[in-house]
């Protein structure tokens, strides 16, 4: 058999930061994902046994083709979780495709991934046209924003990002300031000078925790007044710890709902707290549908399961998961596009609810 | 012979009379550092074919006018020509010192420089290869033309080895030779350049009175067989007398007297400023009453007084030296141990 | 940019450009001693940021400390800072270099040396402490103090430019007017004539790496106040800094300040005029620039002072 | 013996040579050892975290793994120093190089005996070739992407450092320019490139770009003294690695370069398939071997030993020191340049961060681990080095993997500084350097400076 | 003029040689497995100037080497005031009134003349500016340079700053390593002239020289080394008499 398979385990594999600095964003989505094949084994209708495969890249577009390699070569490998960032799915999803190993990302979120004619990904996110949009529009309608500040990371997910938001807010009419501060930047108080300096009453960081924390420490004590927003990148715990007081007011958005407030994912979310002892955090709950979704797809094929079935069977099919029904387009794009507030508030990150209502549009 | 063309700016060294065939002319060269001045508009002649000796003090300036001559310094101000045996006359002022190398001037340093770390055979090869044309390219493809000068340079360091001495120690390891042959190997190293003048800087010093007679030996040997001028530094008068054909005295920068060695040992200035009161005391030399001094008194710079000083001078040593020379100068080429003519490699 | 906002960025360059230069005296000064670039210097600056860490968590200041609490809440981390350097830098000398010291060995043999203590330090600390990045404690209530010409100071600032120019004065006159200055100007030159001369030189080189430990680790301390403590911290100010030390003739403690200065207000200056993502290239423009014409640096090579 | 011994106060000269119990060698030794047993038990104990600063620290100090290693370390001390006789010599031995000495003859047999030494590399060659094969997947990978790519960066670098003795801190930049041409040449980048070309076609335009790019670099910076053009070198890197991530318009920026076309020469594509990437890179290897071999042993091979060794007595003999170095400079960066269109050629996507300044220090240490200036020293040096992070990831926490790799540098520069398998001339050097002649590495002033 | 060093207080009643200040027995050195020095007893009396003569590579350097603590013997003993002092290293034994002047001068190039001489005082508090004084008037061209860096002193100038930065540190012993080497005769008789002066001034030296003559007609006595063992001693008009001494290193058998 050319998959190789030894007949009684499949793998799922996640690919995405196991380790490094945006760590805790992978580790959220891992232990979803850990959750699902639990259960799934638990339950035991499966004539396999499911494995968890962790392939760590770091988050970092470099590190992602040696990760996806290690995913390929293990011909128990069905489907793929992930990649988690859309830089590692920019550099890994060709050689996914070549592989013929599904790709699917329950985070990836750079409008440009599916404009590629990857042959395997899809993904089951909203994209940051969307979520670009939110930002744009709650500083537009609600903040009435005149001035903003907008920053990338230079990632492929801050540069998309930041991409939409500014279209978006030009179209508004509002002015923008648009930089870019590189990830890893071990000082920001010449960067935080410069929103100062700029006058501008409004902030968007379109990056990580980790660059977003000191930054924000620096905006503080630069003496930044205004408002800032940022991404489903910053939306951690993590965040709040490392920028500690700084980090209050700011507004994060994300595609994602707050597993621990919606009803739908109650379940879930006490289900998660009891394996690991903390509460689920960004994409945990997607990253649970998603390999639901999966193992109902291999149930569904039983024997008859190899990649190239699994992908055929992800991408025609559809999944009415806890946080959201999964249905792909011709692209490989998810059909829905909810974008959802939160904010920083007393040293908590606090649900606020679907920004298109918030923003009034 | 060309020296015509360079013959007024160098007159004081000694050219004006007709018939002086220069190796070597250098004229007004002065080298400072910072608010020190270490060579003071010194003026050379150096004939074809003979030694030359500088002494002096310490800090007189004598490695310094090694280091003007061979491009290691550059002097602020002066004119060095070097003048081949058949060709161009060359400027070396601010010519980079593997260029003066390969106009033909060679040296050695006071401290000696081996590559240690290499054999004899590999130290000597080194020099003599830049005079050989193989460029990278033909050597990693292994082209006949980078095969043949390997051979060359082979046969030659060989020769050269020979001549000095070291033909059983090829293959040792220049670090672990003993210190007189270290000094023979650096000199079988200067000589693999095939230079027309070898600037010896301090050869004897730290060797004891037998290996001072070896050595005095190679040099006259390379001076007459080889047909190489020699410009010596050297503090051991007693070597300095037996190999010089003329001495130059350098003090304080400036050039106080030049002559014939025991001319020079008897000038009162070189033995108030050099070799003390109590130095030559064995050998009163003939002709003590012709001494002949280039003195230069303070920065008069007027060619007029040099020139009469050194018409003087001249007429000295003449006899003795010059002619002498020159002949050696022509045989040489016979007698040199490489018989393939030099000028064939030295063309580049 | 208009001139207030000029000097803005210049006291930002002057702040962050003090704490290169303590750095740079570090690389300096090891250099002097042993013509070595001691890449484990980055890793003596990252442990000292976490001897501040550590002794400030220790004892824990509480949410805003009063004035003079906050005094000593900075003392103690500055000494703790400086300690867990010295001990670093003493071990360094002790375990990776005084071997080779006594062997001889070239000095290409250090440089790998130093940069395999490196990986070893850095990876250590990661796997001690964890790979994320911690906030140092505050100790203090980082308030705006004073105003320059407009440009305004905070606490942080103000006491990292203090506590610089404190430990460079001090040094300066360490090596210049004391025997262990002289001390170590000798081992730099001849380190077997110095010891003739009744220098100890195992002695000497120790203390030297102990110097610099102490103000690398005290650096390390402020620079972590200043961002934030994280085990690989200490590479891109450690790159920075030894530019830094070049730049103003390696060997030369004067030149290191000025170096270290120099170096932070052109890294400053960048993000205004050029953009963020370039301040490194301004940095090691100059750099390079001021070799091409000063083949030793602005001061030249030379340890204390000026003949 | 002497008269003195009954002296009853101890005099200066006796209390200096008089030496504590602990000052004893064995006593030193024991408390190295317990030293060391610490350092290990720190080094292998738990992964620490942000939350708990001191967790790590306190596991590793109140669990058994201590006392278990202070144990070892004790009685790996009381045998040494009162074990029986044939123990503290098995020690002995063991220090000693005698245990190595069949190979080193074999080494040596293989220096003189030219038949030997063919038919001995017939063998290494074969199984090179073949061996692999039998690999899994992941090791192939491994052995291609990066042992074999940066073995092929150590062997350039060998020319720079260790023949021309000139500390280069940026090797890995002509790495980058030549994956960037491979990049630009294929039409992967932003700017379109003039002609697309078939990826044989660009190594001959990155080596001559790298050629051009190592000139522009060395003419200004080769005669600033080795320390200095070790910063300036370093610092060219760093700025060709800033431009490369953040001149957007012209690399990509740091989303790289991605879907660089595969290699592919009469029809015959490289694709998914490892080996074949294999072979072509073995013969590359194996091309610049011999034509490296051959540079080392000729005169310019000498002309690099003279400069490295006293660049003023070189000049003074009439070698161009500059064009020799130049050489040397040029030559290394081609050779990056091939590697760097190699590998994007090979993984099809890279972007600044491959080329980041530690890779260039990683190089380095490949390059003097493995034996400086010696063709099969570098090629072990980046095979072990490569090779044992990757090991690791099985053994130990993958990223304490580097701390491991650091040790390792630390210890072999203690033990055995001249490397795995180091060349003769360098040997020497080292010998002469150690005992006080000459320094080992061409850290001097260049030639045209001061000279005393 | 007399030094007080520690060690004089300490060895106050050896008896059998009341004026032997330096003595090695039976010292063998080792240059990692070559032997340089194969078993050297030498004796120096207090007051004495003894030369140590020997051709290139005798074991000469070695041996001053050896007595001032920057080798180690592997056998045989080093006793000053009838003390061991091997294994005591370089910078304990200046304490002990022994200083050397290096082969090849070796000035700390990038410190001034004073800074040099400074750095000779080093076990000392403080530099004593009478000694400094002493030096200067000794050696004037030092006084004309004090600011000066010694990097740029010529060779003669950088051998005076030597043996006054080693006369600095008051010394009981002084070991000179080929002071004439490189210097030009009017200088090497201004050294040689001083090194009596001081030696007159109450130090005892030992001198090491290629130069024969010179050394002997300074010395009281003198040791003649060959392939690192002593091949002759004695008085230095016996030596200088002796045909083997006078063809060997006084050049004469062959001139
Ligand atoms: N690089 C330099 N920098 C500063 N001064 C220098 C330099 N080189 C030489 N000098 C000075 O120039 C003067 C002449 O020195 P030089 O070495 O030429 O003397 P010398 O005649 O060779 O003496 P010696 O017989 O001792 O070798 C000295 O005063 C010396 O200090
Ligand atoms: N660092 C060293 N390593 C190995 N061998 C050495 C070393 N120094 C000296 N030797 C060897 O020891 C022997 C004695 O050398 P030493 O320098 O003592 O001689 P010397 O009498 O001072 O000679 P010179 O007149 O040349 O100064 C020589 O054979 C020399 O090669
Ligand atoms: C986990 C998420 C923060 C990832 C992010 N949306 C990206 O596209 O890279
Ligand atoms: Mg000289
Ligand atoms: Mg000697």
């Amino acid at each position: 058999s050319d998959s190789g398979s030894s007949g009684d385990t499949l793998k799922i594999a996640f690919q995405g930061p196991l380790s490094g600095d945006n760590v805790a964003l992978g580790q959220n989505m891992e232990r979803g994902i850990q959750l699902a094949i639990d259960q799934a084994n638990a339950k035991g209708d499966l004539p396999v046994k499911l494995e968890y495969f962790p392939v760590d890249d770091q988050g970092l577009p470099e590190k992602a083709t040696g990760a996806a390699q290690l995913a390929i070569d293990d011909p128990d490998v069905i489907a793929l979780v992930g990649p988690a960032f859309s830089g590692p799915t920019n550099s890994a999803a060709p050689l996914l495709g070549d592989a013929g190993l599904t790709a699917i990302s329950p985070s990836a979120t750079n409008p440009g991934l599916t404009e590629q004619g990857f042959k395997t990904f899809l993904r089951g996110v909203p994209n940051d046209s969307a979520q670009g949009a939110g930002m744009a529009d709650y500083y537009a309608k609600k903040l009435k924003a005149k001035k903003v500040y907008l920053v990338d990371d230079k990632s492929d997910y801050g540069v998309g990002l930041a991409k939409v938001a500014n279209e978006k807010l030009t179209a508004a009419g509002i002015e923008v300031v648009k930089k870019s501060v590189p990830a890893k930047t071990p000082d920001y108080s010449a960067a935080a000078k410069d929103v100062v300096n700029s006058k501008a009453d409004a902030l968007i960081y379109a990056g990580y925790y980790q660059d977003a924390a000191p930054f924000a420490v620096k905006l503080a004590e630069a003496g930044y007044k205004g408002a800032a927003i940022s991404g489903d990148g910053t939306n951690d715990m993590k965040f709040v710890e490392l920028a500690g007081d700084a980090a209050n007011n700011w507004f994060l958005t994300c595609p994602c709902t707050d597993a621990t407030v919606e009803a739908s994912t109650k379940q879930f979310s006490a289900d998660y707290k009891k394996k690991f002892k903390v509460d689920p955090g960004t994409y945990s709950a997607e990253s649970y549908d998603l390999t639901n979704y999966v193992i109902q797809e291999l149930k569904k094929l039983g024997d008859k399961a190899d990649r190239a079935s699994v992908y055929d069977a992800l991408s025609k099919g559809s999944y009415k998961g806890l946080t959201k029904e999964f249905s792909f387009d011709d692209k490989g794009e998810l059909k829905i596009s909810n974008i959802y507030l939160y904010q920083v508030k007393s040293g908590k990150i606090e649900y606020q609810g679907s920004i298109q209502e918030l923003a009034g549009s | 012979m060309t020296t015509d063309v360079t013959k007024g700016a160098v007159a004081p060294a000694g050219g004006s009379g007709a018939g002086v065939d220069n190796v070597l002319e250098a004229s007004g060269v002065t080298l400072r550092f910072g608010g020190l001045t270490s060579l003071d508009s010194v003026d050379l002649g150096m004939r074809r074919g003979e030694v030359l000796a500088v002494i002096g003090p310490n800090g007189a300036g004598k490695t310094s006018l090694f280091n003007s001559l061979t491009g290691v310094y550059k002097p602020q101000e002066g004119r060095i020509t070097f003048l081949p045996k058949d060709g161009d006359n060359k400027e070396l002022l601010g010519a980079k010192p593997h260029i003066v190398n390969r106009l033909g001037l060679a040296r050695t340093f006071q401290n000696i420089r081996l590559f240690s770390a290499l054999t004899a055979l590999e130290n000597v090869k080194i020099a003599a290869e830049t005079r050989l044309k193989a460029g990278p390219v033909s050597i990693m493809l292994g082209l006949p033309n980078a095969r043949r000068a390997e051979r060359e340079s082979d046969e030659r360091a060989h020769r050269l080895l020979k001549f000095v001495g070291l033909e059983s120690k090829l293959n040792e390891i220049a670090g672990s030779l003993s210190y007189g042959d270290q000094r023979s190997l650096e000199i079988a190293r200067a000589l693999a350049t095939d230079p027309q003048v070898l600037l010896l800087d301090e050869p004897a010093a730290g060797t004891n009175p037998t290996e001072k007679l070896e050595l005095e030996q190679l040099i006259r040997r390379i001076n007459s067989e080889l047909g190489v001028s020699v410009l010596l530094i050297e503090h051991d008068m007693r070597l300095v007398m037996s190999v010089a054909d003329r001495v130059m005295v350098l003090n304080f920068g400036r050039k106080i007297a030049e002559g014939t060695p025991s001319e020079v040992q008897q000038h009162p200035a070189v033995i108030e400023a050099y070799l003390g009161a109590s130095a030559p005391e064995e050998e009163v030399a003939a002709g003590a009453g012709q001494v002949v001094i280039a003195e230069q008194p303070g920065p008069v710079d007027e060619s007029g007084a040099n020139d009469g000083d050194s018409g003087a001078n001249e007429a000295s040593s003449d006899g003795e030296s010059s002619d002498e020379a020159s002949s050696d100068g022509e045989s040489s080429d016979e007698t040199a141990p490489d018989g393939s003519a030099p000028d064939e490699e030295s063309g580049k | 940019m208009s001139l207030v906002e000029f000097w803005d960025y210049l006291v930002l360059g002057v702040v962050l450009g003090s704490i290169y230069a303590v750095i740079a005296i570090g690389y300096t000064l090891v250099y002097g001693v042993l013509q070595l670039i001691n890449f484990a210097h980055s890793e003596v600056f990252m442990l000292g940021a976490y001897g501040g860490l550590i002794a400030l968590t220790v004892v824990a200041p509480g949410d805003s400390p009063s004035g003079l609490a906050s005094a000593g809440f900075v003392v103690l981390g500055l000494v703790a800072g400086a300690a867990f350097g010295a001990l670093t830098a003493y071990g360094l000398e002790k375990v990776a270099y005084r071997p080779l010291r006594r062997r001889g060995a070239p000095r290409l043999i250090f440089l790998i040396t130093a940069i395999g203590a490196s990986f070893f330090l850095y990876n250590l600390a990661g796997k001690l402490f964890g790979r994320d990045p911690l906030p140092m404690p505050s100790a203090y209530e980082n308030k705006k103090v004073l105003s320059v010409f407009g440009a305004d100071l905070n606490v942080t600032q103000l006491l990292l430019l203090a506590s610089a120019v404190v430990m460079m004065v001090g040094l300066d006159m360490v090596v210049n007017r004391t025997k262990l200055g002289s001390g170590i100007r000798a081992v730099s030159q001849d380190a077997e004539v110095a010891g003739l001369m009744g220098v100890d030189i195992d002695k000497v080189v120790s203390r030297t790496f102990v110097i610099g430990g102490l103000l690398g680790g005290a650096a390390g301390f402020l620079y972590g106040t200043f961002t934030q403590v994280k085990f690989d911290m200490g590479f891109i100010p450690g790159i920075t800094a030894f530019a830094a030390a070049v730049v103003g003739g390696i060997g030369n403690i004067r030149g290191a300040m000025l170096g270290g200065l120099m170096l932070g207000v052109v890294e400053t200056l960048t993000v205004p005029i050029f953009g963020g993502e370039w301040r490194h290239v301004g940095a090691f423009v100059v750099l390079i620039a001021v070799l091409m014409f000063r083949p030793t640096g602005i001061l030249g090579e030379r340890v204390g002072r000026t003949a | 013996m002497s008269a003195n011994t009954s002296v009853k106060s101890p005099s200066a000269a006796a209390k200096l040579r008089r030496t504590a119990w602990y000052q004893q060698p064995r006593f030193k030794r024991l408390g190295a050892l317990v030293a060391l047993a610490v350092l290990v038990t720190i080094v292998i104990g738990e992964q620490g975290n942000t939350r708990d600063l001191f967790y790590s620290v306190r596991t590793s100090f109140t669990g058994v793994k201590l006392w278990v290693c202070l144990g070892l370390a004790v009685v790996v001390w009381l045998v040494r120093e009162f074990g029986s006789q044939h123990v503290s010599k098995a020690v002995e031995g063991a220090r000693s190089t005698t245990k190595w000495a069949p190979l080193l003859q074999a080494r040596d047999a293989m220096r003189v005996q030219p038949k030997v030494k063919w038919a001995v590399m017939t063998a290494l060659l074969l199984a090179v070739v073949f061996v692999p094969g039998q690999l899994t997947g992941f090791w192939q990978t491994v052995l291609i992407d990066q042992i074999a790519t940066y073995a092929l960066l150590a062997i350039g670098l060998n020319v720079v450092i260790g023949w021309a003795g000139l500390l280069d801190l940026g090797f890995v930049a002509f790495f980058a320019v030549g994956a960037y041409s491979a990049a630009f040449w294929t039409g992967s980048l932003p700017v379109e490139p003039p002609v697309v070309l078939n990826n044989f076609l660009i190594i001959p335009v990155a080596v001559v770009t790298c050629l051009i790019a190592g000139v522009l670099l060395g003419a200004p910076t080769l005669r600033l003294r080795g320390d200095y053009l070790a910063i300036v070198t370093l610092g060219f890197h760093e700025i060709v690695y800033l431009v490369a991530k953040n001149a957007d318009g012209i690399t990509n920026g740091p989303a790289g370069a991605r879907q660089v076309p595969k290699f592919s020469a009469f029809g015959y594509e490289w694709s998914l398939e490892r080996m074949p990437y294999w072979y072509l890179l073995v013969a590359i290897i194996v091309v610049l071997i011999i034509l490296f071999a051959r540079l080392e042993h000729s005169r310019v091979g000498r002309a690099w030993t003279a400069i490295r060794e006293d660049e003023v007595a070189a000049a003074a003999n009439g070698v161009d020191t500059v064009r020799f170095k130049l050489m040397a400079f040029a030559i290394g960066a081609s050779t990056s340049g091939i590697a760097g269109v190699f590998y994007a050629s090979k993984v099809g996507y890279f972007n600044p961060e491959n080329f980041i300044i530690l890779n260039s220090i990683l190089v380095l240490a490949y390059v003097i681990f493995g034996g400086m200036g010696s063709i099969p020293g570098v090629l072990l040096g980046a095979a072990i080095l490569v090779w044992l992070p990757e090991v690791l990831r099985e053994w130990v926490e993958p990223a304490d993997r580097y701390m491991y790799l650091g040790a390792l540098l630390v210890i072999m520069m203690i033990y055995r500084p001249q490397g795995v398998w180091p060349s003769r001339r360098r040997q020497r050097e080292f010998k002469l350097a150690q005992e006080g002649v000459g320094d080992a590495d061409a850290m001097t002033e260049p030639a045209g400076g001061a000279v005393r | 003029m007399s030094t007080t060093t520690e060690l004089e207080k300490g060895a106050g009643g050896a008896g059998a040689s009341q004026d032997t200040l330096l003595e090695l027995r039976g010292v063998r050195v080792f240059y990692g497995a070559v032997e340089a020095i194969k078993g050297i007893d030498l004796t120096v009396r207090k007051g004495e100037i003894v030369a140590l003569l020997g051709g290139n590579g005798a074991g000469k350097t070695t041996t001053l080497r050896t007595i001032s603590g920057m080798l180690q013997p592997r056998h045989g003993e080093v006793r000053l005031h009838d003390e061991r002092i091997d294994g005591i290293k370089s910078h304990e034994l200046v304490r002990f009134g022994i200083n050397h002047v290096p082969e090849g001068r070796r000035v700390f190039s990038r410190m001034t003349v004073r800074e040099n001489l400074e750095m000779g005082a080093y076990r000392f508090r403080s530099p004593d500016a009478a000694e400094m004084d002493r030096v200067f008037t000794l050696f004037p061209r030092l006084a004309e340079r004090r600011s000066q860096l010694a990097g740029t002193l010529s060779g003669g100038e950088q051998q005076m700053l030597a043996i006054g930065r080693a006369l600095m540190g008051k010394p009981e012993l002084l070991l000179l390593d080929e002071p004439s080497m490189g210097l030009a005769p009017l200088i090497v008789q201004q050294i040689f002239d001083i090194v009596e002066e001081i030696n007159k001034q109450g130090t005892t030296v030992l001198l090491v020289e290629q130069n024969a003559t010179q050394a002997l007609a300074l010395a009281n006595r003198g040791y003649v080394l060959e392939t690192g063992a002593v091949a002759m001693s004695g008085p230095s008009a016996e030596l200088l008499a002796d045909s083997r001494i006078r063809e060997a290193y006084l050049g004469e058998g062959a001139a």
